[in-house]
């Protein structure tokens, strides 16, 4: 089955930031979007550790330790840049002024609950800053595989597995379709072209509902 | 990302009937006088906006910035901690005659409700006002073996603000005590005016001496000097002012 | 009736101010104790509106106007003064930072109860501060004339006024005597030597406990 | 007003047994790793202070800071978001073999819990952790038709930040994201003491400048140069360090 590469979700993922928009990055994969903002756009993105405005990575070896992002990795500072303490910089997040949250997602359900931060009782549980994000950002979006490691779906009836928050998603970019969750149903917006929506449905573990037409996601090679 | 605008007329412009105001300052300190009056000249031009609620921790002084916006007819109900002032005739006048609305908040329950607006906490407690009148009617829980008042939160459509510094991303600076309530309503309102005395470009304010980070600000306006309510207010100024 | 003036109650309440002690005065009367502190002890005084360590009045003609206290009267920067917001200063008095709260009253009542900020529903009511520092400070302080203007007390059983804070006040600096409250009660610490216990408790509206020796209140002229 | 001390060792001699103590840093951007080492120091040479409950963001990473803290035995019970790093060993094997307490909070609950305890707040409420395990057991109320979760204030016996400039009054600058917890936390502490770069004279910070106003500290004492935790763990080190 073809699936999108990673680079490929966050390309997707970037499309709908607009120009101007506050964005909040998960640590991890979610990083990438930063990557692919359109030209001509420019999003301003927060990280929750006290910067917002940041920029890029810095080459290795010139990092300075005290400018790092969520997942405490450097990046640099640029014109526009401030620095703030956590509880201001939640005050963003929780306060409604974040545009968008990229998230990734172990599970993510049809009535918009989000599971990414607990695979259950084994092991050390790790929060961090997951829980604000999906209850503060005017929009929050999930990109995640379409599947498991083992090919099982990660969109569900509902959630299995810890929850992050409550009915706070609502786009899911996977690698093969992006989907929105409206109303507590997915609806699918757009599917890979060489996918048909049987193909589809049949690796997702809830019913997609297709209310209007399905683009065609198609993804430059990045 | 350039936040700026050309006047103080075009800021305010948006700003419609019935809408909740805060508007920044401590006495004269931190009061967007430009601000204040570019809106009272749109309500002498159109008659809007009117049926105001403002915030503010106090109630004006003398006939210029909120007492004049107050004057005008422009506001019904004032939320603040001191409407008192060197010369407060003309809320106590109105007040007394029932024409505006007064809630009166104790000053740090006045901040805390506004910062709590701002980032997303609906409610919060506070020892201030228990077992007083300005408690009545709010919740109150024991903690510790000790009783608290829950205080809501207080978000507005529009906050004013008068600002030393300003980028074209909304970083902003104060200048000394005029900083006050400014920061705070900044998070607070879905739309934050701020005039500034000077507009640097992006870079033109140290990361680390940034006050207000520009997402809480959505205009900006330059207002290279300011007029200060007690200048004013000492040469018995009126607004609209004689010229 | 001997009494002080109240620059000797300002001065008589300034001698209990350690060195190092962060300070809140009241508008009005309660500034003056600024003026009397003791030499070779430096408090740190705050004012609500955002500023920590300032200094006294600047002469007149060179107020800066961004630069005031609580009363808005003009005061002046020093070494190791700092500005904050309204939520920063109010976190100094509402979480228990400040060493100090001395204020003004209409009423205080021998259960600590202090009305000081309403004299009924006729007027314009204003609260300011008041309600956050009774709670907030460490120990608060009352400087006031012992009577009313009429010569009524003003230290009562219960407050009649509407209160400010309900068992906040330890100590009253009166123009006649110093007056702790502990348990419930009145104790006297010092009166003027030329007033008898008697005459003061007659003009005092609830019974002075005397439970150790009572010092002579004597004070510089000042 | 000198708030100064010669030493870090004179700085965490008031440490004792079963304290509160919050720790500022985010993983190693404003780790306090010279107060953090004078502590384990002591401990080494006296046995004390032991059975500590640790609030930072994090859980240390490699074998110095934090991390050596918990390696050391000195920590009971940790308070944190996020209890991962690039070598998370120590806290791992320690956790797993049921010698620490964890109690993880949301980050930016986290925050707020330590400024709640700074300001005088005993409690608030957030919609985040609301529906799941992590608000189990906490009161749940609806304002304007949204659910919402009671959290309380957290405060410390003691609260060891990093600072970039300290003047003898305790007022404090920081350095980029290296401020994250400890504004927050000098606000918390009984008793805050600050690992500054540099002492500078009262005056020394610009008054607009400051970040913590000295009344939120009691200690201060000079680090010139301040070890980072990452350039240790590149390094491989751990502590006490091998010279």
């Amino acid at each position: 089955m073809d699936k999108l590469t990673n680079n490929q979700i966050a390309w997707r993922a970037a499309q709908d930031i607009a120009d101007g928009a506050y964005v909040n990055l998960g640590i991890g994969f979610p990083e990438k979007v930063a990557q692919f903002q359109p030209p001509g756009r420019q999003a301003i993105f927060h990280t929750e550790n006290g910067i917002l405005n940041f920029g890029e990575s810095p080459a290795k070896g010139t990092e300075d330790w005290d400018v790092i992002n969520a997942g405490k990795k450097a990046v640099t500072v640029k014109p526009g840049t401030s620095f703030f303490h956590h509880a201001d910089s939640f005050a963003m997040v929780r306060g409604g002024h974040l545009d968008v949250a990229i998230l990734g997602a172990y599970e993510v359900a049809e009535n918009g609950d989000l599971a990414n931060w607990s695979t259950g009782p084994k092991g050390v549980p790790a929060v961090g800053g997951a829980m604000d994000l999906v209850h503060g950002a005017k929009r929050v979006a999930v990109i995640t595989d379409h599947v498991t490691k083992d090919g099982k779906p990660k969109l569900l009836q509902r959630c299995t597995l810890p929850l992050t928050g409550v009915g706070c998603v609502t786009r899911v970019y996977t690698s093969l379709a992006v989907i929105d969750i409206e109303d507590g149903r997915f609806v699918l917006r757009e599917k890979l072209p060489s996918l048909s929506v049987e193909e589809l449905q049949a690796v997702t573990g809830a019913e997609l509902f297709i209310p209007g037409p399905v683009a065609d996601l198609i993804c430059p090679e990045v | 990302m350039d936040k700026t605008l050309p006047d103080v007329a075009r800021a305010v412009a948006g700003i419609t009937d019935g809408m909740t105001v805060m508007i920044g300052g401590f006495g004269g300190a931190g009061s967007p006088i430009e601000l204040i009056h570019a809106l009272i000249d749109r309500y002498r031009a159109t008659g809007h906006p009117t049926g105001l609620t403002v915030i503010n921790n106090n109630a004006g002084n003398g006939h210029v910035g909120l007492a004049a916006l107050i004057e005008a007819g422009m506001v019904a109900k004032l939320i603040c901690s001191f409407p008192r002032s060197a010369d407060p005739v003309v809320f106590t006048e109105m007040y007394l005659a029932g024409k505006i609305a007064l809630e009166l908040v104790p000053q740090g329950t006045l901040a805390e409700r506004i910062r709590a607006g701002g980032a997303g906490i609906p409610a919060f407690y506070t020892p201030t006002s228990f077992g007083t009148d300005l408690a009545k009617g709010k919740p109150v829980e024991v903690f510790e073996g000790r009783s608290y008042v829950q205080e809501r939160w207080l978000k507005a459509d529009v906050a004013l603000v008068k600002a030393e510094l300003a980028d074209p991303h909304g970083n902003l600076t104060y200048r000394a005590a005029a900083r006050n309530f400014g920061p705070l309503m900044c998070m607070a309102a879905a739309e934050t005016i701020v005039q500034a005395r000077r507009i640097v470009p992006p870079g033109g304010i140290d990361p680390e001496h940034v006050i207000t980070p520009g997402i809480f600000v959505q205009k900006v306006v330059e207002v290279p000097n300011p007029a200060q309510e007690e200048d004013l207010n000492l040469a018995k100024a009126t607004y609209p002012l004689e010229v």
